[in-house]
């Protein structure tokens, strides 16, 4: 990693995103001396990112679609503010092939793939059909409807068994169903194709190879615009709510060397399928057996890229302004390897006790753990709020240790240093995991959460409830010793130098 | 509010007593300063001497039951919000002798009020209509969730105060029960 | 680095310390499921550490000698408190053999090197002697006080010029001359003889080769109880002020690989020689010219570890529990590679254009910056006080980036984004520090540090003062809008409501 | 200042002056809310709009001469810690119809308290003396550093309150200074 250009490749960034990707972009904005424009809705005029930019500008209400979703709103303030281009984060438009291409018509560096590479990946069918003749291994199945038993048996016997019937037109898990056996299909079609109707009005059923209690494992790319492409391992994101990632860890516990290699070529060969420039990541499922089928490929950053930076000594993010620079790639594939194991927690304002329930609300007290190894990624302070307009992530804790067992270990220690009052967050839920046996060995699949799980492993104990009917009366006592109406009196001084010995500090700066 | 103002000034030997409730338990906390912290009775039991002070706002350092914690704490009125052992824990605390409490705690009860912005779905109950404690009155989709609101007591739906389909801004009422 | 022991080295470890060094032992306990014992002065009840310990004993009063360094309370209050096992961290006792001798006549375990290697570099002109028998070279000199001048001509002809005549008694600067030209000799003895005897009532005078405007760079070792020693490369701690360090870089920018080579070999061969055990550094002066000397070994965990942890992987706290309960060395020299480069600047409550003046007082405002790769290690949180009895050290800003320029870049942004307000501190001195010519290139020395620079390179913009007498009236309008009797007249909470949307967040958090 | 909390009353269009002093600087500053921020007038100069915020205690966002800036405030009494582009600047603000001020505003200027707890380690004036501002008058060590305290006006040595190796509290008075 020897050669690196020290030019800086932009003047002006736009960081068209909020919360801590903004904060993360400008962040990597300034370690290069490039200057960031922050954009903000009106429910986020006094957060973190629009603090720290060098300039910030209102670009409409809190709803997203009046807001961060108007390309037209932000390609003006591009314009207005000398932008020489635009990062666009993850969510939002990021993967927005128009957008991405208004942003290149105006003149401006678009730091992400190009347009057409977007497209490529960007309808999930036709991707897999692209990925399928580019050599990528997919789910096998067939994307034509199948309306007659026995042609279903005839293409079910070719795919192998379990079979997925999955309802053309669907989505939510309607007119889906899980066959083991061959004597159980004709019912299952039945079934499939008259939940379909019922959902859908459309009783098209497709077939598909069952991936019965998989992992989810995705590679991170990265390719210039001078036709080198690298991969930089894997990150396994097994443990998922609600479809969505909440723990992420690499390298994988339990990949065999020669599947990560495997996959990694894969996942370069994806890539290359569709010219792609910047980072990306591809998304696979991997089979108990060990074999694995590409699941589709993000055309962005994503939310735990850090793990990789951290198992890498690869700073993603200024490698996507460098290569949108133009600059081409400073390491091969052969510099790269993995040191130690690092570990991300998705920090959500969440009840996970109550099925993960969104809770937005203020940080009333809100300190982030630090020290060794541990990396915190946000874009909030004590005092704000989680607004109820967006995603309810607080923060991303990421920790790194020499090896797995360092890493979980650092990572209780950070979570219980996290302090974080107002708000339910999803804290204990990562401590329980990093206790589950299951999530011990590594062998954890995508359905590692079950309502069982969440019923016998987040309740307060008996003593934390004992020490908080304590806490909760103490408390009260000392707001009510300091109300104004006791300041009047005289009474709160008191109070708080007996309750306060920090504030003894205050007596004099001089 | 007077007498315990009154009360308040002594920095030490005068009690305050609160009802508190938390996780489902309902407690009678006696708590008075003491000059290394806290003494604390509980149901009327014994006193318990708890050393501590708040280290700064917000944060509170203990000793009990041989233990040496910090728990998160924040009063917002009758609201405490919590962090015990990483756990967000979320307490009601009420003087019973408070005026305020007198005059409009029972009240609000029955009233169902959404936290956060968003647009109702589903109502599967009409104005008359008996219902149960936990009975679903009002569905809301905020955040791409959708959330239940469950009647809090046995009673009637007194009103609704919203239709399917509408938006809604943080802190609307939707709903009230009155006990029959 | 596969093999390691995956138990709990100890059960419980006595914190013999304060400030962040407690505070990164207590995280290290914690993340090994050790509890973690801490000890304060009367000063100190309100400190991080205390509140991180699992208990917290108080010790004495704020003075060091009758709290931190009282070694018999120390003891007291591990027996009492049931520990097996004392980390002293840095300064303190850390250094005391006679404290080691008793912590271990206790049964305790000594998160240290044994008594007997602590002793045999405990005084610096013995150590001297004694690594100069083992093949370590030592500036070349005599220990013996030369009277003569013709006798010291000779002596000097022998070491070479230029000389450092040094008072035998002394120290601070006094009775110390530096020699270019032989002919200048019998003049500056007479005068550094008459100045020693005025200075300490002695007239000793000895001669050491002066070594020119070096680099002072240190070896980090390890070793385990079984024989095995390690060198985990060096760290380059040049920037100097008053003699103490604030700014680390590992590895030294212009180090070359046989040089390091060289000086790890030496390192080891130091250590081994004094049968080292645990963690420990040898300081060395490197020469315009390439020479290095042993200066000495300190036999303890360095403020500035966390620059070798951050190149090499190694988490030296752990590493020092590990040995220090009998394990071998989980890793070879071979094993160990630098990737990256790390800085460490040690932000400290002084006032750097008034020479560094200590100037503790209240953090009135404190929040320490995150994001990718920047770690601080501090012992302080917004609210608290540093107190005037300790060394006025704030926190340890640690960065780490792919390579230096990257680092520096990251560096930059972390001091930008630290708030302290109520207290001085040495951030602007750094960030003059990554600005300045000598320190990019790689090739400042011990003389970095300037009268004439720190006039030059530390006053406020006038742009800054221009926005502090804004930001000045502003506050104390605020502040007087806000006080208690503008809020019995109802006038403060329009004030709030007016300068604080982020306060709008707080009207319910259920 | 009855006066001064009438006025502040107005949200906004009332100004209050406040003199400051700051890095050798001194000015007179007028300033008064607007909708939208600040408008700030200088030395009775052109008023100027500064719009911003607290965002939160201590952290004031300001748009001034077409840069966003925060710089980080405290206010204890009269003095107001700053952080500024990473610099911490200390200014003293005073407003001139405090009566606090009127009275005893100048008496304090010739009094020199030691901030921090040390020990005496030379006093080079006597009673009576006639000092100029900025003459040493008493060194403190404290933290191995030596700490000259220097007369703030020309005049004389009242008094001196210590004596040399007496171990010193923070905020002991050390001496002081009346004008001739």
């Amino acid at each position: 990693m020897a050669r690196r250009m020290n030019i800086r490749p932009f003047q002006r960034v736009l960081v068209a995103n909020r919360g801590e990707i903004a904060v993360r972009i400008i962040r990597g904005c300034h370690e290069r001396g490039i200057e960031a424009v922050a954009v903000y809705s009106e429910a986020d005029a006094s957060a973190l990112h629009v603090r720290m930019a060098d300039q910030a500008v209102c670009i409409g209400p809190p709803a997203s679609s009046e807001s961060y979703l108007r390309g037209d709103h932000l390609l003006e303030v591009a314009a207005e503010t000398g932008c020489d281009a635009v990062h666009p984060g993850y969510g939002f438009l990021s993967e927005n092939a128009g957008f991405a291409q208004k942003v290149i018509d105006a003149g401006l560096v678009w730091i992400g793939p190009p347009p057409s590479a977007i497209d490529a990946m960007g309808s999930k069918t036709a991707a897999r059909q692209k990925m399928s003749g580019a050599g990528v291994p997919v789910v096998p199945g067939t994307l034509e409807a199948v309306h007659d038993p026995d042609e279903a048996l005839e293409i079910g016997r070719g795919i192998g068994f379990p079979l997925m019937l999955k309802a053309a037109a669907g989505g939510g898990g309607k007119g889906m169903r899980l066959v083991f056996h061959e004597h159980e299909l004709e019912d299952a079609l039945a079934a499939a194709r008259s939940e379909s109707l019922k959902s859908f009005g459309d009783s098209a059923v497709y077939l598909e190879r069952a991936i019965l209690d998989p992992k989810h494992i995705e590679i991170q790319v990265l390719a210039d615009a001078h036709g080198n492409v690298v991969h930089l391992f894997e990150r396994d994101c097994s443990v998922q709510r609600r479809h969505q990632k909440v723990v992420e860890e690499a390298p994988c516990p339990i990949l065999p060397a020669e599947t990560r290699a495997a996959m990694g070529d894969v996942a370069v060969k994806a890539a290359r399928a569709v010219d792609y420039v910047g980072a990306g990541t591809c998304e696979f499922l991997l089979g108990s057996d060990g074999s694995f089928f590409f699941l589709e490929m993000n055309t962005r950053l994503q939310v735990e890229h850090p793990i990789t930076e951290l198992i890498t000594g690869v700073d993603l993010l200024q490698a996507q302004l460098r290569v949108a620079a133009g600059e081409p790639l400073w390491f091969t594939q052969e510099d790269l390897e993995i040191r130690g194991h690092a570990i991300e927690c998705r920090i959500y304002a969440e009840d996970s006790r109550a099925n993960f329930r969104p809770a937005p609300g203020p940080l009333d007290v809100y300190r982030e753990p630090g020290g060794p190894w541990v990396r915190v990624d946000s874009g909030v302070v004590q005092g704000m709020e989680i607004p109820v307009h967006y995603d309810p992530m607080v923060a991303k804790l990421i920790v790194w240790g020499a090896d797995r067992d360092a890493a979980i270990g650092r990572a209780k220690r950070a979570l219980r240093d996290y302090r974080v009052v107002g708000i339910p967050t999803s804290i204990p839920f990562f401590l329980a995991t990093f206790e589950d046996p299951r999530f011990l060995s590594g062998k954890y699949t995508t359905g590692f959460i079950t309502p069982e799980w969440l019923d016998g492993n987040l309740e307060p104990g008996e003593e934390a409830v004992d020490v908080g009917l304590i806490a909760a009366a103490i408390a009260r006592l000392e707001a009510d010793l300091a109300k104004p109406s006791a300041v009047a009196e005289g009474v709160a001084e008191s109070a708080w130098k007996r309750t306060g010995r920090w504030r003894e500090a205050a007596r004099g700066w001089r | 509010m007077e007498a315990n103002r009154t009360l308040a000034r002594s920095r030490a030997g005068v009690a305050m007593r609160y009802e508190v409730e938390l996780e489902g338990r309902t407690a009678t906390m006696d708590v008075e300063r003491t000059e290394t912290g806290w003494r604390v009775r509980q149901d009327d039991g014994d006193w318990v001497v708890v050393p501590g002070g708040f280290v700064q706002p917000g944060e509170l350092h203990l000793s009990t039951q041989g233990r040496s914690v910090t728990v998160g704490t924040h009063v917002r009125g009758d609201h405490v919000a919590l962090q015990v052992d990483s756990q967000a824990l979320f307490a009601t605390v009420i003087d019973p002798r408070s005026a305020r409490h007198a005059l409009g705690g029972g009240a609000s009860e029955g009233v169902l009020k959404t936290p956060m912005p968003g647009v109702v779905v589903r109502i599967p109950v009409k104005v008359g209509q008996t219902v149960h404690a936990g009975q679903v009155v009002i569905v809301v989709e905020a955040m791409k969730m959708e959330n239940e609101f469950k009647a809090a007591i046995d009673g009637v739906i007194e009103s609704i105060s919203v239709e399917v389909g509408q938006a809604l801004d943080a802190n609307t009422v939707l709903a009230s029960v009155v006990p029959q």
